[in-house]
């Protein structure tokens, strides 16, 4: 057994048992960030794999976590639903997500580079602004809250907790299993997609469409596919957001969800699903943490006091981290997990792109 | 002048040349023969500060010319100390008008009356560049693009020429037109180093030549003599077994 | 002549003010190596780039086997059982060269994302059939050791090798190398060359290649298209190639009114 | 695979095993009774009441926040200084949630178990996104926001009248004093989202109670430019605009108003800081805005303004006060009030802090906010506003008109809408 | 028709701003391929730096430093961190950006608080009147200054050497080398230019008819990004085409959304994604941004 794997699986056994021992924050913070591991790992497969920028995946997560809403919760006067049981409005909302990526993927094939990049942006405003609008399904302004998951008659939520080995599981312990569940099963899915066929296919998309065409890939239909594959994953992070948050607002899914989901890929080391995990967990518990602890940090003023509190410090210092690990450690998260887990493969090195059709007359 | 002792690249892992001597003295045109990735251009990315452009650098030897560390100096100080590239394959700025390419070779130059004085100079040897002065330059035909990347680089006045294959892909009365300005110029003082696949046209114009083949200078003499050479033949078409050319082996493999 | 497997009638192709190709012919008889030379800049990279519909057409056809295949959209080409590599290379640093020769693979299976992320039976299935034939590959180039390295750090005349690989994977009809030995020591060009030659007579191949070390066109190719400046100047045997005025001439930049007799020979008898 | 289900199993068991000594297994969060004989809970030492603070204190409204908590901490160091609470002092424990009410979740997360009550929960309207939670963790929460949703949330305390009854207020006043009547159009600029959806239902209410013509724009809650939509309600002839906004737009139609001659009276909520009032736009501000308000401008002489603007300046070092401070100042004094009934009757709780509010019946505030009435759930805590005018030479930047009043037509407003039980 | 012309001359003076901001955008682009997050950043600090300054010495003066601090911000952003930057990822480095950006908005939304800050320009709320139309004087004045900006701009672009060696160090920056240009100073005079235009047009996006400075500014540039990206990222003339164009639109769709019924409410404020949607749709690269020749 390497190394690699002894850390994989001692990890996971810590992962299990956690539930036992955090209390409430601890595992709300761990719920979001396996989900946002979820969505990092369906976007680094569009950026990092595939080589399409996109900052529209708080689009998508949203999908994932409204079509939840909308399908699981009965109709009430305040907003429409279809009252399906939650466990088939969850794999609906998976499914709405991706049929929406699905929908805009065409817009991939046509446009590139930083300007999918921008015009990712636009739909973000586009998407926040329908929700806003139809207050009927979304709840407007001020948001839907979240039915509690059920799975063939098992509760997922707090009606009716469980008691494991003597300590109560209530919806923040479920849910930290259920994140996990999915977290892997998104990880050992993306790990084949990315080591099989369509993997290697879009990254010799990235490295060259002209290239990729002359094998036999069609460019277009590929990049699709990435699309889709994308927002798929981002609809079941959109559900568990919504199981862990309990209440869903617009707001919630906006550009900063964009791009904190950009800077997860980037930091964990584009195209590394290992990384885009890491990365996920960096930018979601990291402020959050820094935000509980940085008051014990000498020098700084109390809050309302007017200087820099905690709290703004908390920014600087995750600010700082992000800018150093962009400028510094060049493969990301995933070139310090790999060095973790033994030096077993040696990194490409960081070679300038050769010019193909140097002839062109 | 330049001088170049036992210059070695590399780009990456791959090693392109290994232990390259060369000099080109004031008032010379010098070629440099060998067929295409013998290392001729790396050579000339290398004296004119580029080589880092695409992941190259320099692992032994040294390069001077006009006074430069050459495989230290930053490219606009080579070219401000007068060593000027034509690089190869013409590379002019083709949404750019004529006019805006020429007034682009001599960004380096301060003064203004100099600039105008060497504009009509180029206008002089290349008649088309006046004519054609305000079409953007992708319009120009192969043979006048050459023309301009050649008045480009002169310009800025240098003190040296390096040029990168000058006759690729061009009409051969036209590349032969072009061999005659660079003796031109030459004669106006400029010395040159040129990079050329076709050998005859080079040595036609050149005092001294150097024959690269496999990353290594396998030949060289005075150009008359190295004309005559049966090596030159044979690095070309490849008529004889590989014993008569000594190769510079890559190491890997 | 038996019928060409692969045939270009007229190809040219323009770049702004500039004709890459002018009216380019040649016909590759199956089964043979068939060499485009020409001086640096004369259209070669040009030639293949347009017979395998990157570039468009200005005028011209390209027929494989006798259909056309100018019409046919790129990533379809090489379901006609045409396979090429590129001068420089294409290939994702971040793969190991096994991905990427099964990369070469990509046309000849099926499966999609859900078989690929569930690694259903078919997907596995499939990807047994693929790694015997990327191992055959690579053992018959020397690749074998290298498997599981990325192909970025990689030596470059390896990386040359896993781009020819890679083409060999799609178990073409017709291959097309674009320089293959470019930056390889003679040594190793020869042994390289020596592999070119076996896997024709392995997979019953037929081997288009453009190259400038005439050493290797000369002692592999069967027959010889030489191009200058876009044009068709000879196309002949190696070794009358070797003798022919006008190419010796194209190589050697002599002036054309020289050998302007020698080249009305090479048209006429083309 | 197999190899990792082998590495994983026997771990796995292990770990069951160990986590029975779990400390969640017995834990019975239930607090207890002190020695003092108070019953304790949530965040209620023998010592010490740990309040929260969950508001933006980084980022372009991280100042809003900061303000919030200076103001709450402000008063609670005068309870502090005389004693505390039930022998305990206050403690403020005030947490980031950059604006954001999935945020307010993952922070409301870590703080539910360790504090009493939210003593300013900002924006306000995260109270509806925490309802749930409240109800189980029993917390009460002063929510700094008058969006009447949030009356709907019995765990959430408004300071003072909702935004739409504010509005009837405004626009009595202006039927009062002859600027409308019966016919007129009245323009509405709104945002999309809280503060202007309740405005926009307040206008509509007061129009259909005084015979009045509405006209709607929307302005985008980015938007400081109100240009468009004070040219549209020129057109339709408004005699008034009702702002739903923040300060921003209202200064920017004020200026467009002026700028282009356009006699209308400006009628907002009290978002104007003092910069703006004394910016550019200073005469437009004069000459077209009034505004309603559930507290009294720092120029007011009432005694508990007076006391507040001293202390602030004993501690500020010369930063200037802001409505944020005077709010959470309110927040507090009125979570102060709540905190001393639960203690008198022995239960310091989050249950029963909550239920403390209806107990304590009217809360006067001296002169400071319109006086508060929590003791029926549901209802508003007050109808009455403070009519407003703006004066760059005042303190704060506003003088007092009027007020605090209650007018008739919010009162048939407020029955209309349910807001009185 | 008052309201059409109304609507005009607003769309026009707030789409004149909206392209310098897009110029300044776009010459950080074309120097360094990165997609300059920071914008809003640099336009924020900017005009802080000028209203604090122009408390105490005037509005010229700090019109004057908060133009000089935001060129000065750019340029620290591209030589101390882009450039020490160990990758040259176009995307990763954008990235960085979006770090600076938090950076120094969280900072100076510290110590703007809760105030709006006047700006303190002399013009005050002077209007002019121009038969049917009536527009604050600074509005006027900003069309006025970005039509000068833009036209200063266009001309040091096309005939001065700054300008030339901008343009070839875009097209080939090889080539440029060996002509002797210094690509590192066209790329911080390039930031520093971007960074000045952001802090211009953000002075008056902050003046009249707006309140003044405060931290929601730094969301303004956003409005760079459409712009810049309908004319075409690579194009200069692009940006302002594309800055005018969505100054119009967002005006006229502020003034007629009211008319379209319910479901456009609010219309203008998404506006401007609307329509780059469609024309990115229609041309994926921009209006004026020639389709590159693509190489393998």
């Amino acid at each position: 057994m390497s190394r690699s794997r002894v850390l994989v699986g001692a990890l996971l056994v810590v992962l299990l048992i956690a539930p036992y021992y955090l209390d409430g924050f601890w595992l709300q913070l761990g719920a979001l960030a396996m989900a946002a591991g979820v969505a990092a790992i369906g976007l680094t497969l569009l950026v990092g794999v595939a080589g399409q920028i996109s900052l529209a995946h708080a689009v998508f997560v949203g999908i994932g976590a409204y079509g939840y809403i909308v399908l699981a919760s009965d109709s009430s006067d305040l907003a429409w639903g279809l009252g399906w049981p939650p466990a088939l409005a969850a794999l609906g909302g998976i499914g709405l997500a991706a049929l929406g990526g699905l929908v805009l993927s065409p817009l991939s094939g046509r446009v590139n580079g930083l300007y999918l990049a921008v015009v990712t942006i636009g739909l973000v405003f586009i998407w926040q602004h329908v929700l806003q609008e139809v207050g009927g399904i979304s709840g407007g302004y001020v948001g839907r809250s979240v039915p509690e998951l059920d799975v063939l008659g098992v509760n997922l939520g707090d009606t009716e907790p469980w008691v494991v080995a003597q300590v109560p599981f209530g919806a923040a312990e479920k849910l930290w299993w259920l994140g996990l569940l999915v977290l892997v099963v998104a990880y050992v899915t993306a790990r084949n997609v990315v080591r099989g066929r369509p993997g290697i296919a879009l990254a010799m998309v990235k490295e060259s469409e002209i290239g990729a065409s002359a094998l036999g890939i069609d460019v277009r239909r590929g990049r699709a596919a990435a699309f889709f594959l994308a927002a798929l994953y981002a609809g079941a992070a959109g559900v568990l957001v919504a199981l862990t948050t309990q209440f869903v607002t617009p707001q919630g899914f906006g550009f900063q969800l964009s791009t904190d989901y950009l800077v997860m890929i980037i930091i964990g080391g584009l195209g590394s699903v290992r990384g885009a995990v890491a990365g996920a967990v960096f930018v979601t518990a990291l402020p959050r943490v820094l935000g509980q602890y940085a008051d014990r940090l000498p020098f700084l003023s109390q809050v309302g006091e007017g200087g820099i509190d905690a709290n703004v410090m908390s920014v600087f210092i995750y600010c700082a981290l992000l800018i150093v690990v962009i400028m510094f450690a060049r493969g990301g998260l995933d070139r310090a997990l790999g060095l973790l887990a033994g030096p077993r493969r040696r990194p490409a090195p960081d070679r300038a792109p050769e010019p193909v059709l140097a002839e062109v007359a | 002048m330049i001088e170049v002792e036992a210059l070695a690249v590399r780009y990456g892992a791959a090693e392109v040349f290994q232990d390259v001597s060369l000099r080109v003295d004031d008032g010379r045109i010098v070629a440099l023969l060998g067929n295409n990735g013998a290392g001729k251009t790396t050579l000339l990315r290398a004296l004119s500060g580029i080589l880092g452009g695409q992941g190259g650098r320099v692992v032994a030897g040294t390069a001077h010319g006009e006074g430069l560390d050459l495989t230290r100096s930053r490219a606009d100080r080579i070219v401000r100390a007068g060593i000027v590239q034509v690089p190869e394959g013409r590379r002019v700025f083709g949404q750019l008008s004529v006019e805006d390419n020429l007034a682009a070779g001599a960004l380096s130059v301060r003064s203004r009356p100099q600039a105008r004085r060497t504009k009509a100079w180029v206008h002089e040897l290349f008649p088309i560049l006046a004519d054609r002065a305000q079409q953007p330059a992708a319009l120009l035909s192969g043979g006048e693009q050459q023309m301009l990347a050649i008045g480009r680089a002169l310009m800025s006045s240098p003190r040296v020429l390096l040029m990168d294959e000058p006759s690729l892909g061009i009409a051969p009365l036209v590349a032969r037109q072009i061999m005659e300005t660079v003796r031109e110029v030459n004669h106006a003082g400029t010395s040159v180093l040129l990079v050329e696949q076709n050998t005859k046209l080079a040595l036609s114009v050149a005092h001294h030549a150097y024959l690269m083949h496999g990353g290594a200078i396998v030949a060289e003499g005075p150009a008359d003599e190295l004309a005559t050479s049966d090596l030159l033949l044979e690095v070309s078409l490849g008529k004889h077994t590989a014993s008569a050319v000594p190769t510079g082996g890559n190491p890997h493999g | 002549m038996v019928e060409p497997i692969l045939q270009a009638e007229g190809l040219t192709v323009r770049f702004g003010g500039v004709v890459a190709l002018d009216d380019v012919s040649f016909a590759v008889a199956p089964g043979s190596i068939h060499a485009v030379i020409g001086p640096n800049g004369a259209g070669k990279s040009t030639c293949f780039n347009a017979m395998t519909g990157l570039y468009p057409l200005a005028a011209g056809t390209v027929r494989m086997s006798g259909e056309r295949l100018d019409r046919v959209p790129r990533h379809r080409i090489v379901r006609r059982g045409v396979a090429r590599t590129f001068q420089n290379l294409v290939l994702p640093d971040a793969l190991t060269v096994a991905d990427v020769l099964r990369l070469g693979r990509h046309h000849r299976t099926r499966a999609g994302l859900l078989a690929t992320a569930l690694a259903l039976p078919a997907a596995r299935r499939e990807r047994r059939t693929d790694d015997d034939v990327v191992r055959s590959v690579a053992e018959i180039l020397g690749l074998e050791g290298h498997l599981d390295d990325p192909v970025g750090v990689l030596p470059y005349g390896l990386r040359k090798k896993t781009e020819i690989a890679r083409a060999l994977c799609a178990e073409p009809e017709v291959l097309l190398l674009d320089e293959p030995v470019a930056g390889m020591n003679d040594a190793e060009s020869r042994a390289l060359g020596e592999r070119i030659r076996e896997c024709r007579e392995q997979f019953g191949l037929t081997v288009l290649l453009v190259e400038h070390d005439m050493e290797l066109v000369m002692s592999l190719s069967d027959h010889v298209t030489v191009l200058q400046s876009g044009r068709v100047i000879a196309d002949d045997r190696p070794e009358r190639i070797q003798q022919d005025p006008v190419v010796i001439a194209a190589y050697l930049g002599a002036d054309p009114a020289e050998v302007r007799d020698g080249r009305e020979e090479v048209v006429s008898r083309g | 695979m197999k190899s990792f289900v082998k590495a994983v199993a026997p771990a796995l068991a292990l770990g069951l095993a160990v986590s029975a000594c779990s400390s969640k297994a017995d834990d019975s969060s239930g607090g207890g009774v002190g020695a003092d004989g108070v019953k304790t809970g949530a965040g209620v030492t023998k010592d010490s009441i740990t309040l929260a603070a969950l508001v933006p204190l980084s980022g372009p409204i991280g100042g809003l926040g900061q303000d919030g908590v200076a103001g709450v901490k402000l008063y609670f160091d005068k309870v502090n200084a005389d004693g505390g609470v039930c022998d305990r002092t206050i403690a403020i424990e005030a947490r980031d949630n950059k604006y954001n009410s999935q945020e307010t979740m993952t922070q409301y997360t870590g703080l539910s178990g360790d504090v009493a009550a939210v003593a300013n929960l900002s924006p306000g309207t995260d109270a509806i996104t925490l309802e749930s939670r409240l109800k189980k963790d029993g917390l009460a929460v002063m929510a700094g926001s008058y969006d009447p949703l949030l009356l709907a949330v019995h765990q959430a305390f408004m300071p003072g009248t909702p935004y739409d009854v504010e509005a009837v207020n405004g626009i009595s006043h202006l039927v009062d004093e002859g600027t409308l009547a019966k016919g007129d159009t009245i323009g509405v600029i709104a945002y999309p989202n809280g503060i202007g959806e309740a405005v926009t239902k307040g206008v509509d209410g007061a129009a259909e109670h005084f015979g009045l013509k509405v006209e709607h724009t929307k302005i985008d809650s980015t938007a400081t430019d109100a240009t468009a939509q004070v040219n549209t309600l020129k057109r339709a002839g408004a005699k008034v605009i009702v702002m739903g906004t923040a300060g921003g737009p209202t200064v920017s139609a004020a200026s467009v108003a002026a700028a282009s001659g356009y006699d209308v009276t400006i009628l907002a909520t009290n978002l104007l800081s003092q910069g703006d009032v004394q910016g550019a736009a200073k005469e437009a501000i004069v000459d077209h805005v009034l505004l309603t308000s559930n507290s009294a401008p720092f120029s007011s002489d009432a005694p508990a303004v007076q006391e507040l603007l001293a202390a602030w300046e004993k501690q500020a070092d010369g930063r200037p006060i802001t409505a944020p401070v005077a709010a959470g100042y309110l927040m507090a004094g009125v979570l102060h009030k709540a905190l001393q009934q639960a203690c008198d009757d022995g239960d310091l709780t989050p249950q029963s802090i909550t239920d403390s509010m209806a107990k304590v019946g009217k809360i006067e505030t001296d002169g400071l906010g319109v006086d508060l009435d929590y003791s029926t759930p549901g209802a508003a805590p007050s109808l009455a506003s403070f009519i407003l005018k703006p004066d760059p030479a005042a303190e704060g930047g506003a003088v007092i008109v009027t007020g605090p009043e209650e007018s008739d037509a919010a009162a048939a407003y407020a029955e209309s809408q349910g807001y009185v039980k | 028709m008052d309201s059409l012309l109304n609507a005009l001359a607003s769309g026009l003076s707030l789409g004149a701003l909206y392209a310098v901001m897009a110029l300044g955008f776009v010459v950080i682009y074309r120097a360094t391929g990165v997609l300059n997050f920071a914008h809003g950043a640099f336009l924020l600090v900017g005009v802080y730096v000028a209203s604090v300054v122009s408390e105490s010495h005037g509005y010229l003066v700090g019109v004057v430093a908060g133009l000089l601090t935001g060129a000065l911000v750019a340029v620290v952003a591209e030589t101390v961190f882009l450039r020490n930057s160990r990758t040259h990822d176009h995307v990763t480095l954008t990235i960085l950006t979006l770090g600076l950006n938090l950076l120094v908005v969280t900072e100076v939304s510290r110590r703007i608080g809760t105030e709006t800050l006047p700006l303190r320009d002399p013009i005050g709320n002077d209007v002019v009147e121009i038969g049917a139309i009536t527009m604050p004087t600074v509005r006027l004045i900003a069309l006025v200054v970005a039509v000068l900006a833009i036209t200063v701009f266009l001309l040091l672009f096309r005939f001065t050497s700054w300008g030339l060696a901008m343009r070839v160090s875009n097209q080939d920056g090889e080539v440029a080398a060996l002509m002797g240009v210094r690509l590192s100073v066209v790329s911080w005079t390039s930031w520093a230019i971007g960074g000045a235009l952001a802090v211009l047009s953000g002075l008056f996006l902050a003046s009249f008819p707006t309140p003044g400075v405060t931290p929601a500014l730094a969301d303004t540039a956003f409005r760079a990004f459409p712009a810049a990206v309908i004319g075409g990222l690579g194009s200069v003339g692009g940006a302002l085409v594309g800055g005018v164009m969505l100054g119009m639109v967002e005006a006229f769709a502020a003034t007629y959304e009211g008319s379209l019924g319910g479901w456009a409410h609010n219309l203008s404020g998404i506006s401007a994604w609307v329509l780059l949607l469609v024309v990115l749709l229609l041309r994926p690269q921009g209006l004026f941004s020639a389709k590159q020749v693509q190489r393998v």
